[in-house]
């Protein structure tokens, strides 16, 4: 499918989604509580953005942006959806159960981000231990204790 | 908050129902490295599976972010420490896209074949370290006699075994060896004599097939929706070699069949693993003696600086499809950095995979994922 | 001609003279029990040593060889070490079950030892129900496996225990079956007598088909009764780190690693004793010099080598196969080998009742 | 047909364990199989190949001479931080101040062996040496200074 017939299907489910097609892919910039119901409609509407390939979230310094991207094994297009995020209060809904392989992918970036996910059924720290204070991803953290001082 | 007195309550108490929890690792001989399962069994029967990852995380995504786009190619080696020459294929390729550098044909046919011997050599260690997990010691020193001959191809035109280094952005670091293409058609003919080896004493021993049929089921629709690529994928009929479907360097130029086998269980997933062996064979092949003549690597600035923007590349590792991800403002270091790593998609399957089936075969099961831990923490 | 006969009849003789009959028997068990304790420390050393060697060589490589010429001492230098070592007993095992473990697995051991004879007239107790004696002893180890797994207070170590226990008891069955198809053909539970029996041939060559079957099913019964691979799931270090044993160091871990070898041993010689003549020499037929010549070799030779010869094949099966999984092995137990060995007993009394065998 | 599959069940799965048996016991009876490198014991003939990545020296010629100017490409090079230049200033004999390496350090523990610093010198004056046996027992001794104690930069090196 090309990039103006996937905009068609993603804006007749949400309007008020805007795009960017300077990249290689046609990135889907849209607002964080929209996020479950454009999911649902990548995944099980026309698109069949059956595969989530990479789940990631960037720190802008001022704002947090929570990165998808999503192929479908059946008609091979590439689509980047972006959701920006206020680091305060980081929030967005959980795709564990449209995307299952989102369920570790989010439990990582929920301790390297401090992004919280609604509706995860087991939110809790991955990788780093327990015990752990601050989000290691984000830019302003700091840790003087571990540095490697030559 | 889940905090530590909890977990080793967890860990340590019997449940409810006369279940069963043991801390299978970090220090285990199945897990190959520091994966932490914690296993609920009722008898012999596991009911839930969780990983604790993060005994050798080094945030190596955080690392990154400090480097300047020559030096971050190296530190990937360290992930996937067995298709290490595949990692750094995969960053070089993002900033040849990145900055349209051109690379000679050369380069790229080195890379190619290289990147193939990384395949089979990986592959070959991990068919040995399955076998053993199994229980059978014998064919894990077969099949390193062969690994031996890649490494020292490696070690004569890399300089290194594992983690080589080989790879700059625009080609490959220096010219290959003058007796590389000869040590290669030897090891060609070695490993054609010895894979008939493995048949006899692995691939239809009798103890090997009812170990691995019928375990570990994982169907196509779990596995694209668990994310899984690589081997693990295809053994469930999902077709997604990258090196197929986004060819690379001259993948587009070679003959091979993209291996995909249906039954989604462990046996297929080995038999994937064997015949990928052999499609690596085939390209090896088809290129060791039209590597064309010229320059190895193309004409790169000094001070690389990738344009402002986001950029994503994958390839085609022996585990399945690396990702990388980078996010530019235009300097010489990447502001964000993101490894889409094989094997933690994979290895969040194995709760799945793995549940109701004995503790027997939960080795077979992860045996196949062939989970390389560095991999999964990064 | 060297036969071991010849030295017991004039050792005993000697005693008897110089001593009253009850001292001369206490003397000849005090005797015996160190002769017993050497062979098993002797056999220890070889047989590890020995499996080191077969692996190596069966895994293209070399195997111990800095210890002494070829590494002959490897294994001296492994019980030193282990001698050495802190004994250590985890704070929350029950102490008392914990250190009796393997030392039962030990004394079922050396038990085992007392209907074996080890050349022509060289026999401990040759007790007239010597196959019964060993059958019932050998399940004796399970005991201790059992005790071993549970007083260790780890879930691996208690995990490992009850699949040797389930493991043990059913290949148990089996392995008598296979014993029974003998003593059927021979007429006598003593041991002495079924080897006298294969004076003109081996059962395994005067029995048929049935006894080589019975051979095939004793081999596999043993191989799991001992825990070796392919059956070593109650070690399965692949699974359950070290099995029953994970918790046990220095000279208690010994103690196991030894009786494993000398349980080989013995079941490896029960097996020669009962189808491949014990310390008979090999005699074909009516081809009177070849049957000469084959008795200038000393029956300890004899019994010695079939013995190594079959353990060189449990080891072979160990370093070539996968290890089966536990449903597997009481599938492979309870549908195949049991109902197989019913048929064949079933089969050898037929042609032990017809007079059919040689 | 039950009874037919039961026992071709068990010939077949014989027939399988029989073969990897012929396997193993062929290596058992071949001994020149056998693929063991005895390591300390052949280090007279152990070739390693010339390009293997050892460890980073600084070659020095008879006259105690290197060619290292002391322009730290080798240190921004280094992902890792491995080298650390130390410069000092020369007198010449014409009176001119002239930049010179005071030392090269170089923390091998800290090496991933990446060529880098090798690729990025103008002047060649460090390489990559075959020698792999670093074990010591002090890992201070790992940090070596590279250039030679009262070595100076070759002539017409700029």
């Amino acid at each position: 499918m090309s990039n103006e017939e996937i905009k068609e299907i993603i804006s007749s489910t949400l309007p008020s989604a805007t795009y960017d097609e300077t990249g290689e892919w046609l990135n889907v910039i849209i607002d964080s509580k929209d996020w479950e119901k454009i999911a649902a409609e990548c995944r099980n509407g026309a698109l069949q953005m059956d595969f989530l390939f990479c789940l990631t979230c960037i720190d802008w310094k001022t704002h947090l942006t929570m990165v998808y991207h999503l192929t479908s094994t059946k008609h091979r297009h590439n689509i980047v959806v972006k959701a920006n995020l206020d680091p305060a209060i980081a929030e967005i809904k959980s795709v564990c159960a449209i995307w299952r392989t989102a369920e570790f992918h989010e439990r990582e970036v929920f301790e390297m981000f401090g992004v919280k996910f609604l509706n995860h059924p087991d939110l809790r720290k991955l990788i780093l231990e327990d015990d752990f204070k601050g989000f290691p991803l984000r830019k302003d953290f700091e840790d003087p204790i571990n540095m490697i001082k030559l | 908050m889940y905090n530590q007195t909890e977990i080793i309550k967890d860990t340590t108490d019997l449940g409810p129902e006369g279940e069963l929890v043991i801390n299978m690792g970090p220090q285990h001989p199945a897990t190959h490295g520091v994966l932490h399962l914690v296993v609920t069994l009722n008898g012999e029967t596991i009911k839930k599976i969780e990983p604790h990852l993060g005994y050798i995380h080094r945030s190596i995504e955080k690392m990154c972010e400090s480097l300047t786009y020559r030096q971050f190619i190296y530190v990937t080696s360290r992930m996937d420490y067995l298709s290490s020459h595949i990692n750094n294929l995969g960053c070089a390729l993002l900033i040849e896209k990145g900055m349209q550098i051109e690379v000679p044909e050369r380069a790229k046919y080195i890379r190619v074949i290289l990147s193939e011997l990384t395949r089979i050599a990986s592959h070959e260690l991990w068919l040995g370290a399955m076998a053993m997990d199994l229980g059978a010691f014998t064919p894990f020193f077969y099949t390193f006699r062969e690994r031996e001959m890649i490494t020292e191809i490696m070690e004569e035109t890399c300089g290194a075994r594992l983690t080589m280094n080989y790879i700059v952005p625009g080609g490959v670091m220096y010219d290959i060896h003058p007796n590389f293409q000869k040590k290669v058609k030897a090891f060609i003919k070695q490993f054609k004599e010895k894979v008939t080896e493995f048949e006899d004493l692995v691939t239809n021993n009798v103890i090997f097939q009812s170990r691995t049929k019928g375990i570990g089921i994982l169907s196509a629709e779990d596995a694209i929706s668990f994310g899984c690529t690589g081997p693990v994928a295809r053994a469930s009929g999902v077709r997604c070699d990258i090196r197929k479907l986004y060819p690379y360097d001259v993948y587009d130029k070679v003959e091979f069949d993209e291996v995909i086998e249906t039954a989604g269980d462990s046996f297929a997933r080995y038999i994937v693993r064997v015949k990928e062996m052999n499609q690596s064979i085939r390209i090896i092949e088809q290129l060791i003696d039209s590597i064309p003549e010229g320059d190895f690597v193309g004409k790169t600035k000094n001070v690389l600086k990738l344009p402002k923007g986001e950029f994503y590349t994958r390839v085609e590792t022996a585990r399945g499809e690396f990702g990388v991800f980078i996010v530019s403002e235009g300097g010489t270091n990447p502001y964000r950095i993101k490894f889409r790593s094989p094997g933690f998609s994979n290895l969040s399957a194995l709760n799945h995979m793995a549940a109701g089936s004995k503790i027997g075969d939960l080795m077979a099961t992860m045996g196949t994922l062939d989970l390389v831990i560095p991999d999964i923490d990064r | 001609m060297f036969s071991l006969e010849g030295i017991t009849t004039a050792v005993q003789d000697w005693l008897f003279i110089k001593f009253n009959p009850t001292l001369a028997l206490a003397i000849e068990c005090v005797i015996v029990i160190l002769l017993a304790i050497t062979l098993f420390a002797g056999l220890g050393l070889v047989l590890v040593l020995m499996e080191r060697k077969v692996a190596a060589r069966i895994q293209i490589r070399l195997g111990p060889n800095r210890v002494g010429p070829g590494g002959m001492f490897q294994t001296v230098a492994d019980t030193l070490k282990l001698i050495m070592k802190e004994g250590l007993t985890p704070d929350s095992a029950d102490k008392f079950l914990f250190n009796l473990a393997p030392f039962i697995v030990m004394m079922v051991a050396m038990l085992l030892l007392a209907p074996i004879a080890f050349a022509k007239n060289f026999q401990i107790w040759d007790i007239n129900i010597g196959v019964l004696y060993i059958s019932a002893i050998s399940s004796l180890s399970v005991i201790g496996i059992l005790m071993a797994g549970w007083a260790s207070n780890n879930k691996y170590s208690l995990l490992g225990a009850m699949r040797s226990g389930a493991q043990i008891v059913s290949y148990e069955l089996s392995a008598g079956l296979a014993v029974l198809t003998i003593v059927v053909l021979t007429g006598s539970l003593q041991i002495s007598e079924i080897i006298a029996a294969q004076q003109n041939g081996w059962w395994i060559f005067k029995g048929h088909i049935p006894a080589v079957i019975a051979f095939v099913i004793f081999i596999i019964a043993v191989t799991a009764e001992t825990n070796r691979a392919p059956f070593d799931l109650a070690e399965a270090e692949s699974e359950l780190t070290a099995g029953f044993h994970t918790e046990y160091s220095g000279m208690k871990f010994a103690l196991f690693f030894l009786a494993e070898y000398i349980n080989i041993f013995i079941v490896c010689a029960i097996g020669a004793t009962l189808f491949l003549g014990g310390w008979m020499p090999l005699h074909i037929g009516s081809w009177e010099a070849f049957n000469h010549i084959m008795d200038y070799i000393p029956s300890s030779v004899w019994f010695m080598g079939k013995t190594f010869f079959l353990i060189f094949v449990i080891m072979w099966f160990r370093w070539t196969f996968p290890r089966l999984r536990i449903d597997q092995l009481l599938n492979l137990e309870w549908k195949y080998l049991l109902p197989i060995s019913l048929l064949n007993l079933l089969l050898v009394a037929v042609i032990a009742i017809l007079g059919w065998h040689f | 047909m039950f009874l037919k599959e039961y026992i071709s069940d068990v010939y077949n799965g014989v027939t399988s364990l029989l073969k990897g048996m012929r396997k193993t016991g062929y290596y058992f009876l071949h001994p020149k199989e056998i693929i063991t490198e005895q390591y300390p014991d052949n280090r007279a003939t152990l070739v390693l190949a010339e390009r293997f990545k050892g460890e980073v020296v600084m070659p020095h010629d008879q006259n105690n001479e290197h060619a290292c100017t002391g322009c730290t490409a080798c240190e921004l090079a280094c992902p890792n931080g491995t080298i650390k230049v130390v410069t000092k200033f020369d007198v010449t004999p014409e009176g001119k101040k002239k930049k010179a390496i005071d030392a090269l350090v170089y923390h091998l523990e800290l090496c991933t062996m990446c060529n880098l610093c090798v690729v990025a010198c103008p002047s060649d004056a460090i390489k990559m040496v075959p020698t792999f046996e670093h074990s010591v027992f002090d890992r201070s001794k790992l940090t070596k200074i590279l250039n030679k104690p009262a070595s100076k930069i070759r002539e017409g090196i700029e």
